[in-house]
């Protein structure tokens, strides 16, 4: 079975086939280079053996991408199977313009909010504070333009990613 | 003065867990402190009894002291560790222990009083003759004056809470623009740190090393000074990396430091563990920085090295007990400590708090954990991000560097982000390991410390991805054939990293 | 021999880890081996390379010399350590890695010679003069023979595996009906464990202290010892705890038995770790018991006063370089070891093999655990029921005891049966804490050790277990009034220690 | 709510009286005496507050009874309401006489059998040989008797408490 697999950052996918040759063993092609996996999933991690070298692999998705940890690397990846591309590339893609929305980075508290809405802000100005871990960190405009609104109370606890500030 | 049977820990986390370990070999009952985020804390679950305090907030519960001294009474402690960071030293909270006929486990408040507010602290050192960084004399009223002041000695400065250390309520500004903001981020985490939010300006020194000396004194007058730990490795001063010996230190400048640390503690009739700390310049001219009333974050290097338990004297102390350590002790051998924090180096340190799915904590020969973690718990948002110190001895300092990174490469934590591959680079960076590094290290070296792509594992990685995306969609199509496989999770998606919420 | 860039560790569980810890430190690169038993066994996680070289058995796996040859090679390593037990004193293994052109990290095949078979050492160390037990020279060739010099020499005798030691493949016999049962038992194990099921008779001794040295030579003529491991606490003959200085050891007695261990070292020709085991009888007489010529289970004490990597100085040795502590290290303060076997002291030490839940480890000062397993690991039923050893240091015996029982108590274990309770036990009896205990001491103090309950902590298990069956009971009624939260495993289901299957 | 709890090896069932206070609060009365329980579960064992104490208590379901760990100590407690036990009244109680199965005490392979069908036995004798972590176990008879049925041929791998030897 085919796949393609995209380094972030990287131009262009690489093509890897792969074979199952019993349960939880593979036989990798890449590069013209043929590869034995042994692969076993173990709590924290999955215990890969690839042409007799251990590894202690952990995966984590982000969206398209997954992140692979190996030997204290990080690497993202997209990768699918060709039928699972064709489909992707069907849905549009789109980018963000104009309107931008301000998320919180972590877990935290809103202690701080410095802007009122209607508010003309310049790019990297400060908008509002979020405090975790007693480390407060300033959320800065990501752009010229004006706070429009205010999604969040000065005060609130709020999760990772939570929506806090518009700016237009 | 006389025997401690019970001893209430005002504090949280490692050290918590920490003290309570010497207190169980002490045969000395222990109780917790918790606040409402804190129930499922393993210093709650590691303590004799456990008393909740308040609410998350450190101000409504862990600086709380009339609450604090309420669950004291209610548990019939007679003495009260506190730890390092919130009450540890606060002068008025070892008056109200001493009315309330409790030990504290620290110095009187007097020698608080002298050293506790670093201002004061430094006026006195310049009085018994000690050499000082330039700065001001008095916390700082207002932001107006920081602005005139710092022009004046020029830039760049530091803004540094008086009401204690630890890296929390200090800003390095560059240029009178950053003044505001730096002015607001120091007093309010100054306060909610310290409930102190009084700042005062140093004059910020280039490329200093951090060296500090840890002494311990009596009640019969001995004071004595256990070497130096060197604690240049910071970001944001925030300490990530310490060691002892300095690998800077002469035995001479060794002997010259300390001297000047027992004199320091001397002259405010210290007792108990505490920290004299110093900037050491390019000259290696040192100049005091401030003392640390209380027991270091980085005790356990010098306990490795001396073979002393700090916290046992701490108490034996508080007991009235002469300290037995009174010729230099000698080290033996070299300690490194690392800092694991929850927290992510490649965003800007951003804290990553939450729940621990997995964790394996390194072990074999001389290698230390200090965790206030175990598996399945969330870590809470409202604390200080360190989940652990991880701390090895070894004959000598490059057998200690192979030893922690070592021991770093066994550590896993999963679920949430963690510092320990930031922490692996330390151990290889060439400053590091040439052992001539200053407090600028980190800073400097932030992005070589955050990793070049290693060719060879960007191609393993392709390789496990594809595994890895194979068994999902192998697991996939078995569940649209057999809906009712629904139930038993895949072996693939049982175990790896869940994704972000 | 030279440098070593790359070595086969032929073992498994802490010790293959305990090796590659040390390896990792030195620069070293490790090939793991396994069985089909043991693919998600930690030493297969720690190594760089691993290989299975076979089925689940022992004999079909990690005793098959040419397939853990074969992945030797494969994988490039130019060296191979033994660990203890399974090839690690087998004199034909060591042979075949000197053709295959592979170092052994070990003695040579001729000291094993001397000293691997049992009865052959007893020979030799009668030649030089040492004092021995009373038993036969040779194995015992049948049933029979040993049926007939059994009476000779009176019960209670010991049959001993020829092959290797560890307790296993040995049987203390009471009398002559119990001798058939003895005879089979002691064959298989030594069979199954050492791959030669020849057996001897030795005289047992009346509570007789089991004292062993430590002895490190190198191929520079070089023979120290580095003092001894009291290790009395045996039950079965398999050691639980041990400790270093022996309480019961004069500096006199220490010496003398040193010179011997050091004498009978010399007389073979070793080099590398080795260790002489004593017995040691009322009147304090010791006598030769055998000589171990590999690594120890219990070499962690002996690393924790002495400050030495033992591991680290068997690889430099097998570099061919000198051993530098050549004058008698005197040991520095107190170190007790435990050993964490999955078993039930309280039904006949009944073996618990399983899936382990939850595991949290003790930490903080002075506190080493020397660990095979990580949580959500199954233990297989085919080894060593031996998953950890936990050794600590003190200053003195004493707080090393409280140490040591601080670390257990923080111990936790979920999903298998452990000893952790019982080695508590062991720590809290009169006879260990007073120090002058024989290998009697456990099987005299069975009863005891498992323990008289507590009444108010009975009474507490009654207001726990009112509680647990309460919120049962109410998960269970919400359950029945919706169906659809049956996904959602209740708060209580979801953690308490699940159901023996 | 009423509760009965009989520690084994207890002659009779005490009265607990438990009253939910708050989630995962309660009030317990034993013996006329009042008790404040806080608990809550965490992994590896159930975190609780007794009158402000701290255990770490770990329970483990065995039949009717539940056995605790709390502070090294196992108890063992049939513990049931009492409309519960009621019910369980109802179900007639029975002892195995006169046949005896000999189970396997733990996991492991059975090495070695000792006795034929038909065989007549002493109680004490041994009658087959399990193996794990390299310890070898005897199983023994449980009664004079006689062989009736072998039930696993010798060399099998066998689970926890698997069905060995009738002895009747």
């Amino acid at each position: 079975m085919r796949y393609l697999a995209k380094v972030s950052g990287d131009d262009a996918p690489k093509h890897v086939d792969i074979e199952m040759l019993a349960e939880g063993r593979y036989a990798v092609t890449l590069d013209g280079h043929r590869h034995e996996v042994d692969a076993l999933p173990l709590p924290g991690a999955v215990g890969m053996l690839i042409d007799g070298e251990s590894f202690s692999v952990e995966f984590e998705e982000h969206g398209d991408e997954v992140a692979v940890l190996v030997r204290n690397q990080v690497t993202r990846i997209d990768v699918a199977d060709e039928r699972r591309l064709r489909l992707r590339a069907g849905a549009a893609q789109f980018k963000v313009e104009g309107r931008q929305v301000v998320c919180a980075p972590m877990p935290g508290k809103l202690v701080k909010v410095l802007v009122k809405v209607g508010e003309e802000v310049k790019e990297g100005q400060g908008l509002a504070v979020v405090e975790a871990m007693k480390m407060e960190n300033e959320l800065k405009s990501p752009k010229n333009g004006k706070v429009v609104e205010l999604l969040v109370p000065e005060g609130s606890a709020v999760e990772n990613n939570a929506r806090l500030i518009v700016v237009e | 003065m006389g025997k401690i049977r019970k001893i209430l820990v005002a504090n949280r986390g490692e050290i918590a867990i920490r003290v309570m370990r010497t207190c169980k070999e002490l045969g000395i009952s222990t109780v917790a402190v918790f606040s409402e985020a804190d129930r499922s804390a393993l210093h709650v679950r590691q303590a004799d009894q456990a008393y909740c305090v308040g609410p998350a907030p450190s101000r409504e519960s862990y600086l709380a002291q009339d609450r604090i001294l309420e669950a004291a009474k209610k548990s019939g402690a007679d003495a009260i560790h506190p730890g390092y960071g919130f009450l540890s030293e606060n002068a008025s909270f070892v008056r109200a222990c001493d009315k309330a006929g409790l030990t504290f486990i620290g110095p009187p408040a007097s020698a608080m009083d002298a050293m506790g507010e670093k201002t004061r602290a430094r006026s006195h050192m310049i009085k018994a003759g000690v050499p000082v960084v330039p700065g001001t004399a008095e916390p700082i009223p207002s932001l107006e004056e920081a602005r005139a002041y710092a022009e004046k000695i020029g830039f760049p400065i530091m803004l540094k809470a008086a009401g204690g250390g630890g890296g929390k309520g200090m800003r390095r500004v560059e240029s009178l623009q950053d003044v505001d903001s730096a002015w607001r981020g120091a007093k309010s985490e100054a306060m909610s740190s310290f409930g102190n939010d009084a700042v005062y300006i140093e004059k910020y020194l280039d490329q200093p090393h951090h060296v500090e000396i840890q002494v311990f004194a009596d009640t019969h007058g001995h004071v004595v000074h256990l070497n130096e730990r060197e604690c240049s490795a910071q970001r944001r001063h925030q300490k990530v990396v310490e060691e002892t010996p300095s690998p800077i230190l002469t035995p001479e400048l060794r002997a010259a430091m300390g001297e000047v640390a027992v004199k320091a503690a001397r002259s405010v009739g210290y007792v108990g563990a505490g920290t004299v700390e110093f900037l050491v310049d390019v000259h290696r001219h040192f100049y005091f920085l401030e003392m640390n009333t209380r027991l270091q974050v980085e005790h356990p290097v010098t306990e490795w090295v001396t073979g002393l338990d700090l916290v046992h004297w701490q108490i034996k102390v508080a007991e009235g007990e002469p300290i037995p350590f009174l010729d230099p002790v000698s080290p033996r051998g070299h300690s490194i400590e690392a800092r694991i924090y929850a927290e992510d180096p490649s965003r800007g340190f951003l804290p990553s708090p939450g729940k621990i799915d997995f964790i394996r904590v390194p072990g074999g020969p001389n290698v230390r954990d200090d965790g206030g973690v175990y598996p399945g718990y969330t870590v809470p948002s409202h604390y200080d991000p360190m989940i652990s110190k991880l701390s090895v001895w070894a004959p000598t300092r490059r057998e200690a560097i192979a030893r922690m990174k070592r021991a770093l490469s066994e550590y896993m934590v999963k679920g949430i982000t963690t510092n320990i591959r930031y922490l692996l680079a330390i151990m290889d960076a060439p400053e590091f390991v040439q052992g001539d590094y200053d407090t600028g290290f980190l800073g400097r070296s932030h992005q070589a410390l955050l990793g070049a792509p290693d060719p060879r594992l960007r191609e393993l990685a392709v390789l496990a991805s594809v595994v890895y995306r194979h068994q999902q969609d192998r697991a996939r199509a078995t569940r649209l054939q057999a809906p009712r496989a629904n139930a038993t999770p895949s072996r693939w998606r049982r175990f790896p990293g869940r994704p972000r919420p």
